[in-house]
């Protein structure tokens, strides 16, 4: 009975070596019953790993201590977490930031900054209030930080543990772990603030199709009409709102290890977190640029607020519109300041 | 060099603990931290197997290949050790890691976790041999005083087996020749990529 | 806190120090590192030829015992619900007064001196000692509740009730069977031997227990069997073997008695009749029949599953006979392995802590007092002078099961006309000290609390508070002394093997805590303080410790194990002197693993590890020690035997000697009686003896006997003429004098199984042991209470905790490991009363007041089967529901706490020995609400 | 001595004044006050360094209490019935157990410097209070070894735990008038820890 199982064993051993996508569709119907030494009642260890291996599962049992996660005695999706955090992420990380970087590098020197048709008119109009800025700009500070803290966990070992040596960056590293645990709050809070206030402003409707079939008026010269905010802006909100979301929401999962989750749980989060978390990295380098070297007087919206009327005539025609109707009616009424809305 | 490793026997092991406990007694490893720990699987059914484990020092080790601050190193016997003092608790290890083999005390904010801890194969860590500052973090270094991991030492039934690769295997293979059947090396595949035949 | 130490300093001087691991009976050597008077690391300990370096988590962990902070410090009371601090002298003094208010108002059998396994067996011995110059056969020990059915069965069986072989020898049998016991979590470390011997010999290991435990999951074999149908097995098994003529006829022909009674008790148990009782299946009975009888050398193991029994006496009878019917004793790979319990539950049980026996059981006889007198160098007059009367002086004692009945029962003086509710004695139990000993380790704790509430006076001497400090809401005269474990002290244990092991003091006792020796020395002395200032004559220290070598208030360990050399002939227990056994232990690394004999050439050679008693003679005629017992294959001088002829020399016309049986070299060739002076003189050999044996004999008054004779002349001439000196006897299949002269299944008192108690009834209502003995009508109670109590429960030991646990789960390693008191139940039962595995659930049994429960978590698993439930008995601290945590005084409460088994285990005893039934009862389980 | 420690306050009086420093924190974690220690106690005072505080919180809290309630209070603090709120032993603090490595480290020191405890004491050497003494009685050089023996006591047996046992001291449950003398010793050993670290 032993000999015809070490062959199987063996055959698997040659199968495991062989292309992975293959093993489990051929060994997995021989495996279905657990294979036993049936003299003894054995199981083998090798093949249960094996098995336990080609089908991601866990081998657990039973322990007296009460931490559950204990009872794994081997769960070879580590080495698939470990494939996905070294490999695919990295490549997926890689790519979409020195590719967005490469991609906007690009765009500048074929298109170079977008200037406001017919220069600034002087004139100038509220876009955002204070508390819009100041909102904005914690998310945005705490996003950089917790970007730049979290590639560093990705990509500080390649890039700077060499530059710095071993307890330079371990510190570092540390300082950044810290930063990246405490800024997460205010980010999530900031994400939660942009979208009460944005949402109304941000639902896709027809408009935003018109606009993207004329390109944003990125590509080409016209300004398809937009209201307050066009189908490119609106993307970044929904990027920013469900991205950044997903990525709180995973990041607090990784903050309390294993409070909502297990094991599995914890590396998905982990997955989830990275992806979703190096391709907003990607859409915020792109909105950076547009917010500042990428186009001329956009800065100013997230800056003083006031921004050239003219330029807000070119991008948000239908915006400027109600805000100059409004405008009037404010002044006619009792008085409300403006944008408060 | 030799090549360090864990064998459980499973045909052995009756998950007496002793190895859990003389590692807490050798390294005085606080509560709620198990380098070693018994896990039992068929637990009450014909083909009940206990197996002890511990971090199993790793070939091409998972821990250290996902390590933020790759503060892993790995001995010239082959042991797998890491130094606290880079180590920024991330976990990462811990998710990589095929046997569950890194630790975390409860400590500071969250669900914080302090440094990673970990079977240290009773080697010690990164500072001078059987330094007060080594004990402190890391536990006994008997390795340094010319012993072998004290888990297996103590193990009750001789099951669980610490030494050279080679050398374990070959008692191993020994044992089951003579007995005639034997559940395998639980953990060689994973850890090694390598089974013990007989 | 860091938890911290640093590594050893490697500059300071290392002492090693060996002693003995103070858990279990295995004897594990502990090798303890020791610089300037502190333990600072633990080091396997290779040289030993039991353990060779290994330990299980106990042993690993026993470092600990000496370095906690929960061990009491200091000696304290309770006043009015508080403890308080006192000194050792006011404690001594206070305590030494009310036992003599007790002594002097109710008489010595009012005070129940509870002893224990963990003392060393000098310990051991002078307890025993001190209760018989107190008055009172009311000592005892764990072994009660352990072992004392096995000894009881296996002495009326061959002689001695003590394993037969060793751990080690078990690597030679080709069969064990292991029955009621589960090594691998109570005895680890024997695993090794099993395990290796299984490998090795390609052994059958089968395994019997209702249980599928960590042990039979290395089994070649697993029978399940319903808990408490031992008896129906073993029958069923030899009615195979006597069917098929598998049995050893020419060994039951020259060595045992009465096997004919037995073949016809066993010709009912057909394999019908065995699966309808007990559940197993014809086929399988047979094969493991098969095997045990013809693949030879065969061993039984067994353990707590056999002996904690109300058939307890009866279900050891049987394995002894289904050995004797296969020819399976006195040969290497064979025997009866019985695994005893704790640490030194073998020595604590030669050395008579027991209510029935004086040192090396001798009885309570006026010959036996007449003997201990001698070696106590006190007159036979004064010691029958401090008993209540000479009838008290030999009558048993109470047994611990049972203090707390005795204490609520009158006694003869208030005794209520015609009602057997009694305690036969003056008055009731009054006064209790305890050495050593868990309070949560006895059943029917509902009805200990209760006693232990009514004691004018609880003594507590122990490293830990124990149970006994918590459970009750006793306000005052309770005191506790603290007593330093046995490495803080020396002396020697006899593992279950009987191998005597010295241990050297590690440490000095930590804060205040003294040893038993010292203890028991001052306590005597505030005793004599006592009863001078009462102007009563009575006396105590002067009188126990006369013999002893006194140093630092304490007899020292050496000069109690030389009065024990001098007066334990009946067990050979002669020739281990202190001297030898530290020479063993010195040696470790020269004895065989298998057959642990000291190598040729060495300092030990030939001699067998620990002297294993019997070791005959004076330390220096240099016998071996005895391996195995009854093993006529070898010479009397090299350690070879026969069954012991303690029966007599014939019944009904049959001898009871052996026939055409002797050991090697003898110069008897056929059964012989013990010998005696006269014997001596029948034979001849009067005149080998010298002429001081002759004298000593003469001073004796002219006649001993070999047990008797303090000369030890008597021995030595027998030894030299190759004869064992306690003759050469017939096993006995049939023993007339017990209750059941051979073995019958009787039902547990409480069983699931009503339809079988009228085929099958436990015995009559009856007294013994000073006490009333129900039977049947407690039992007469199951068929009422089993439909609200539908499953079985019983219940043992986990790895990690020992006994009732207070040390263990004081040790913040251990308790790491088992955090939480539990219940298995098997996941039929849990399905069906919607229990997951983990959750907390409730229980109850058919005594426990009515609508309380324990609560507890369940663990769901199939080790049980269907219809049973097993719980580990080592917690206390919580008392259905209530969590006494605070009655424990501050800082040394158990790390954790948990319900006890024994709050819901029931009545029922051994006829024999009143062991007390914590394997079968019945019980009830619900999802906690 | 360094510097800080002068500002401090503590070495004007130089080793005599710390030997007598430790000398009472020792006697007064050996046992209780009685009525003469606490009268004495309730006469001293302090000046503004924080040394002299501690003293006069102490000489204050010495004034409220009596050797009646101070022995109760010392009672519950270091003895307990079972034990004390506070475990004053350097093993204890240091690993976690009584009785391990730091006890043989010390007794290795004491024994090179020929210092021995006391007959019949049970506890072990490495009390806080024992420790005081020692140190105490090595500074003002009535026991032998000097000053070189000082400075090894207090830098390997004291200062890596007496300072955090008489912070719990301070901070215990039942410290009335040993809330002070824990202040009193933190503040002690906080500045002698400072004085240890300046270059010699
Ligand atoms: N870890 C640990 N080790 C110990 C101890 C300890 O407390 N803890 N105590 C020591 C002591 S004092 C002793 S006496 C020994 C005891 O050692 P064991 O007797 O081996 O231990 P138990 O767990 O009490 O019970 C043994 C088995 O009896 C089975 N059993 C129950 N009912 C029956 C029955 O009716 N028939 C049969 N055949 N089996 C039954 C149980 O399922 C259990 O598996 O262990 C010693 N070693
Ligand atoms: N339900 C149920 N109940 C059982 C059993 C069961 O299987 N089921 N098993 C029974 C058996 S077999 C046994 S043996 C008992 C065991 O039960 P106990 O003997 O009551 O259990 P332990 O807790 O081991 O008690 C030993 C005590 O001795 C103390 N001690 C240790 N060393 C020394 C020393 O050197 N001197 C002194 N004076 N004291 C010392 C320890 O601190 C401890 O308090 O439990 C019995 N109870
Ligand atoms: C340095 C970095 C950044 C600059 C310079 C910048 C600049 C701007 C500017 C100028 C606007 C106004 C556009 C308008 O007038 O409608 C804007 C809007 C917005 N920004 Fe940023 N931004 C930065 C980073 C971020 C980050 C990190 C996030 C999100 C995580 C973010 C989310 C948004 C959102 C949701 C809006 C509103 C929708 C939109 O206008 O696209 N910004 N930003
Ligand atoms: C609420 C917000 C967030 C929380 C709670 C959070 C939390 C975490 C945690 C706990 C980790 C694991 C490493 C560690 O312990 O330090 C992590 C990793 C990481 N985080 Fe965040 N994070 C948040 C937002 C972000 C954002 C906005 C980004 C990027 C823009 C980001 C990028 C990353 C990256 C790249 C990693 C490394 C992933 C890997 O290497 O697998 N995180 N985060
Ligand atoms: S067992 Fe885990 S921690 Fe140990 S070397 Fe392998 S991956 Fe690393
Ligand atoms: S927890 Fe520490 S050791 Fe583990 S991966 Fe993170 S930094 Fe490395
Ligand atoms: S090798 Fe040492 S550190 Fe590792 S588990 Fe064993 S005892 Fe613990
Ligand atoms: S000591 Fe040995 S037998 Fe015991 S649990 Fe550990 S590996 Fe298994
Ligand atoms: S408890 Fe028994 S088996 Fe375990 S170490 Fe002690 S003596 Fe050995
Ligand atoms: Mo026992």
């Amino acid at each position: 009975m032993r000999a015809p199982l070490r062959f199987v064993l063996a055959a698997m051993l040659m199968l495991a070596a062989g292309p992975v996508l293959v093993v489990p569709v051929l060994v997995l119907p021989v495996l279905a019953q657990p294979v036993t030494d049936a003299a003894r009642g054995n199981i083998s260890a090798s093949e249960m790993e094996l098995q336990a291996t080609l089908r991601g599962d866990i081998i657990r049992g039973r322990i007296t201590i009460p931490d559950s996660r204990a009872a794994n005695l081997i769960q070879p999706e580590g080495r698939e977490w470990r494939e996905f955090h070294n490999v695919t992420l990295g490549w997926i990380g890689g790519i979409a930031v020195l590719g967005m970087l490469a991609l906007l590098v690009i765009f500048y020197l074929a298109r170079g900054k977008i200037r406001m048709e017919g220069g600034p008119s002087g004139r100038t109009i509220q876009r955002f209030n204070w508390f819009e800025r100041a909102n904005h700009w914690m998310t945005a500070s705490t996003f950089i930080i917790l970007a730049l803290s979290g590639l560093n966990i990705t990509f500080g070992r390649y890039l700077l543990l060499p530059l710095f040596g071993p307890e330079i960056f371990a510190e570092a590293t540390q300082l950044g772990k810290i930063a990246h645990n405490y800024l997460s709050f205010p980010f999530a809070l900031g994400i939660v603030v942009m979208f009460l206030l944005w949402i109304r402003d941000n639902i896709p409707n027809a408009l935003d199709v018109a606009w993207l079939r004329a390109g944003g008026g990125i590509i080409g010269h016209g300004h398809p009409p937009a209201d307050r905010f066009n189908a490119g802006q609106k993307m970044i909100f929904w990027i920013t709102v469900l991205g950044g979301g997903l990525v709180a929401a995973s990041g607090y999962l990784l903050i309390f290890p294993f409070f909502f989750t297990g094991m599995q749980g914890m590396q998905l989060a982990l997955i989830v977190h990275g992806i979703l978390a190096v391709l907003m990295i990607a859409a915020m380098l792109g909105h950076i640029y547009i917010g500042t070297i990428g186009m001329e007087g956009a800065f100013d919206a997230m800056g003083t607020g006031q921004v050239d009327y003219n330029w807000a005539r070119a991008h948000h025609s239908l915006w400027v519109e109600k805000e100059v109707v409004r405008a009037r009616s404010t002044i006619d009424g009792t008085a409300k300041p403006a944008g408060a809305d | 060099m030799a090549r360090m490793k864990f064998l459980c026997d499973a045909d052995r092991c009756i998950e007496c603990n002793a190895c859990v406990t003389a590692c807490k007694n050798e390294n005085e490893v606080p509560w709620g931290i198990n380098r070693r720990r018994v896990v039992t699987i068929n637990d009450g059914r014909p083909g009940e197997r206990s197996i002890s484990m511990a971090c199993m020092h790793c070939t091409d080790a998972p821990c250290a290949a996902v390590c933020p601050t790759s503060c892993f190193y790995t001995t010239a016997d082959a042991i797998v050790l890491h130094d606290k003092d880079l180590c920024i608790g991330c976990g990462y290890c811990f998710y990589a890691c095929p046997f569950g083999a890194p630790q975390y005390p409860r400590v500071g904010n969250f669900g914080g976790r302090g440094k990673m801890d970990k079977c240290t194969y009773c080697a010690g860590g990164p500072q001078a041999d059987n330094s007060q500052a080594e004990y402190i973090q890391y536990g006994a270094n008997r390795i340094a005083e010319g012993k072998l991991p004290l888990c297996a030492e103590m193990c009750s039934t001789k099951a669980l087996l610490a030494g050279d690769g080679d050398i374990i295997a070959s008692i191993y293979r020994e044992r089951v020749q003579k007995r005639g059947y034997g559940s395998g090396a639980w953990g060689w595949r994973t850890a090694y990529r390598q089974d013990v035949s007989v | 806190r860091q938890a911290h130490a640093g590594p050893t300093n490697f500059a300071l001087p290392i002492t090693r120090v060996k002693n003995i691991c103070t858990h279990c009976s295995v004897g594990c050597t502990v090798i303890a590192e020791v610089q300037n008077g502190v333990w600072v690391g633990q080091e396997p300990a290779y040289e030993s030829p039991i353990n060779r370096g290994t330990h299980c988590a106990k042993g690993a962990s026993v470092r600990e015992l000496v370095h906690g902070d929960r061990r009491i410090k200091y000696p304290m009371k309770l006043v009015g619900g508080q403890w308080q601090r006192m000194s050792w002298d006011a404690a001594l003094a206070e305590v030494g007064d009310k036992l003599m208010a007790i002594r002097q108002k109710s008489g010595p059998d009012s005070v129940f001196w509870l002893g224990s396994a963990k003392f060393s067996n000098e310990g051991a011995y002078l307890y025993r000692k001190m209760a018989a110059f107190w008055g009172t056969n009311s000592v005892d020990h764990q072994a009660r509740i352990c072992h004392s059915t096995t000894v009881a069965g296996v002495a009326n069986t061959w002689g001695y009730g003590a394993m037969t072989n060793s751990y080690n020898d078990i690597r030679n049998a080709k069969t064990m069977i292991i029955m009621g016991g589960n090594p691998a979590e109570a005895h680890p470390v024997s695993l090794q031997h099993l395990l290796a011997g299984k490998e090795q010999q390609n052994a059958n290991m089968i395994v019997i227990d209702p249980r599928f435990t960590r042990t039979a999951a290395h089994a070649t074999e697993f029978v399940r069997i319903r808990p408490g149908t031992d008896i129906p097995i073993i029958w069923g098994l030899l009615y195979h073997i006597f069917a098929n003529g598998w049995e050893d006829k020419e060994f039951i022909n020259q060595r045992v008695y009465g096997m004919d009674d037995i073949r016809a008790e066993t010709a009912k148990w057909t394999p019908a009749e065995v699966e309808r009782v007990a559940g197993v299946p014809e086929a399988q009975m047979k094969s493991v029949a098969q095997t045990f009888a013809t693949q030879k050398p065969s061993t039984l193991i067994w353990c707590m599953g056999a002996t904690q029994k109300t058939v307890g006496t009866a279900n050891v009878r049987a394995f002894c006979i289904l050995l004797l019917a296969t020819g399976n004793v006195g040969a290497a790979g064979t025997g009866a392995n019985i695994f005893r319990g704790h640490c030194n539950v073998q020595g604590a049980t030669d050395f008579g802590l027991d209510v029935t026996s004086l040192p090396g059981y001798y009885g309570l006889d006026a010959n036996a007092w007449r003997h201990w007198s001698r070696v106590w160098d006190v007159t036979y007059e004064s010691m029958v002078a401090r008993f209540d009367s000479p009838a008290m002086m030999e009558m048993p004692g109470i047994p611990t099961t049972r203090y707390f009945d005795a204490v609520q029962m009158p006694g003869l003086g208030a005794r209520p006309a015609g009602s057997e509710n009694y305690v036969q004695q003056r008055d009731s139990l009054k006064g209790m000290v305890v050495f050593g000993h868990g309070g949560n380790t006895v059943t029917r704790m509902p009805e200990a609390v209760k006693g232990l509430e009514a004691l004018d006076l609880l003594v507590v001497a122990d490293p830990h508070p124990t149970t006994f400090a918590a459970l009750s809401n006793r306000r005052d005269n309770t005191y506790l002394l603290p007593i330093c474990s046995q490495f803080e002290t020396s002396g020697s244990r006899t593992a279950s093997n009987r191998s005597l092991q010295w241990g050297e003091k590690v440490v000095e006792p930590v804060f205040e805590s003294k040893s038993d020796y010292e203890a028991m020395y001052r306590l005597s002395a505030a005793i004599d303080a006592a009863a001078e200032k009462r102007s009563m004559t009575f006396r105590m220290q002067a009188e126990v410790f006369k013999l002893f070598e006194i140093k630092n208030n304490a007899p020292t360990s050496e000069s109690i194990l030389r009065e024990i050399n001098r007066g334990c002939w009946s067990t050979g227990y002669t020739g281990q002197s202190p001297e030898r056994l530290r020479q063993h232990m010195a040696n470790q690394d020269k004895f065989d693993l298998v057959t642990l004999r000291g190598a040729a050439g060495s300092e030990v050679a030939n001699e067998v590890y620990g002297l294993p008693w019997p070791c005959w003679g004076t330390p220096e005629q240099k016998h071996p020690g005895t391996h195995l017992l009854y093993n006529t294959s070898l010479h009397v001088k090299d350690g070879g035997g026969t069954f012991r002829a303690r029966f007599g020399v014939e019944r009904n016309g049959e001898t009871l000697l052996a026939q055409g049986s002797w050991t090697k070299g003898s110069d008897i060739e056929d059964g012989y009686p013990e010998f005696t002076t006269a014997v001596l003189q029948r034979l001849g050999w009067f005149d080998d003896l010298t002429a001081e044996e002759k004298a000593q004999i003469a001073r004796q008054g002219g006649s001993a006997s070999w047990a008797t004779d303090l000369s030890g002349g008597v021995t030595r001439v027998a030894l030299e003429h190759g004869c064992i000196p306690y003759g050469n006897g017939k096993a006995r299949a049939n023993a007339w004098n017990l209750p059941d002269p051979v073995p019958v299944h009787r039902e547990p008192i409480y069983t699931p199984r009503n339809d079988l108690i009228a085929q099958y009834p436990t015995l009559p209502d009856r007294r013994g042991f000073r006490l009333p003995h129900l039977g049947q009508s407690v039992q007469a109670r199951s068929p009422q209470v089993a439909a609200n109590f539908p499953l079985i429960l019983t219940s043992g030991r986990l790895v990690e905790y020992e006994g009732g646990g207070e040390e263990t789960r004081s040790n913040r390693w251990l308790a790491e490991l088992q955090q939480d008191m539990f219940i298995e139940i098997s996941t039929a039962d849990a399905a069906s009363r919607n229990i997951k595995d983990g959750a907390w659930v409730q229980v109850a049994g058919p005594e426990m007041p009515q609508g309380r429960w324990i609560r507890v978590k369940a663990l769901v698993t199939d080790r049980v089967g269907t219809g049973v439930a097993f719980m580990p008995f080592h917690f206390a601290g919580y008392f259905m529901g209530e969590d006494q945590r605070s009655k424990y005084p501050p800082g040394t409460d158990p790390i954790v706490l948990g319900e006890s088994a024994n709050t819901v285990t029931t009545y029922g005893y051994d006829p024999v020995t009143f062991m007390q039934e914590t394997k079968v009862t019945i019980c009830q389980i619900r999802a906690a609400v | 001595m360094g510097e800080s420690a002068k500002s401090n306050g503590m070495a004007e009086a130089g080793d005599e004044g710390r030997a007598r420093l430790f000398a009472l924190l020792g006697r007064l974690c050996v046992a209780a006050p009685d009525a003469g220690l606490l009268t004495a106690l309730r006469g001293l005072e302090g000046d503004a360094t924080p040394i002299g505080q501690a003293v006069a919180a102490l000489a204050r809290a010495a004034a409220a209490t009596d050797p009646d309630r101070s022995s109760r209070e010392y009672f519950d603090l270091f003895i307990g019935v079972g034990r004390g709120e506070v475990l004053p032993f350097g093993s204890y603090y240091i690993t976690g157990f009584l009785h391990d490595r730091p006890l043989a480290d010390l007794r290795a020191d004491l024994r090179r410097f020929g210092l021995e405890r006391a007959v019949g004491v049970a506890e072990p050497e490495d009390h806080l209070g024992f420790l005081c003494e020692t140190y105490a009685g090595l500074l003002a050089g009535e026991f032998p070894g000097g000053a070189l023996a000082a400075e090894r006591i207090f830098a390997r047996h004291m200062a890596p735990w007496v300072g955090r046992c008489f912070a719990d001291i301070e901070r215990a449950e039942v410290a009335r008038f040993y809330r002070a003398v824990g202040a009193l010793g933190r503040t002690a050993i906080e500045i002698e820890q400072a004085a240890a670290a300046l270059p010699a």
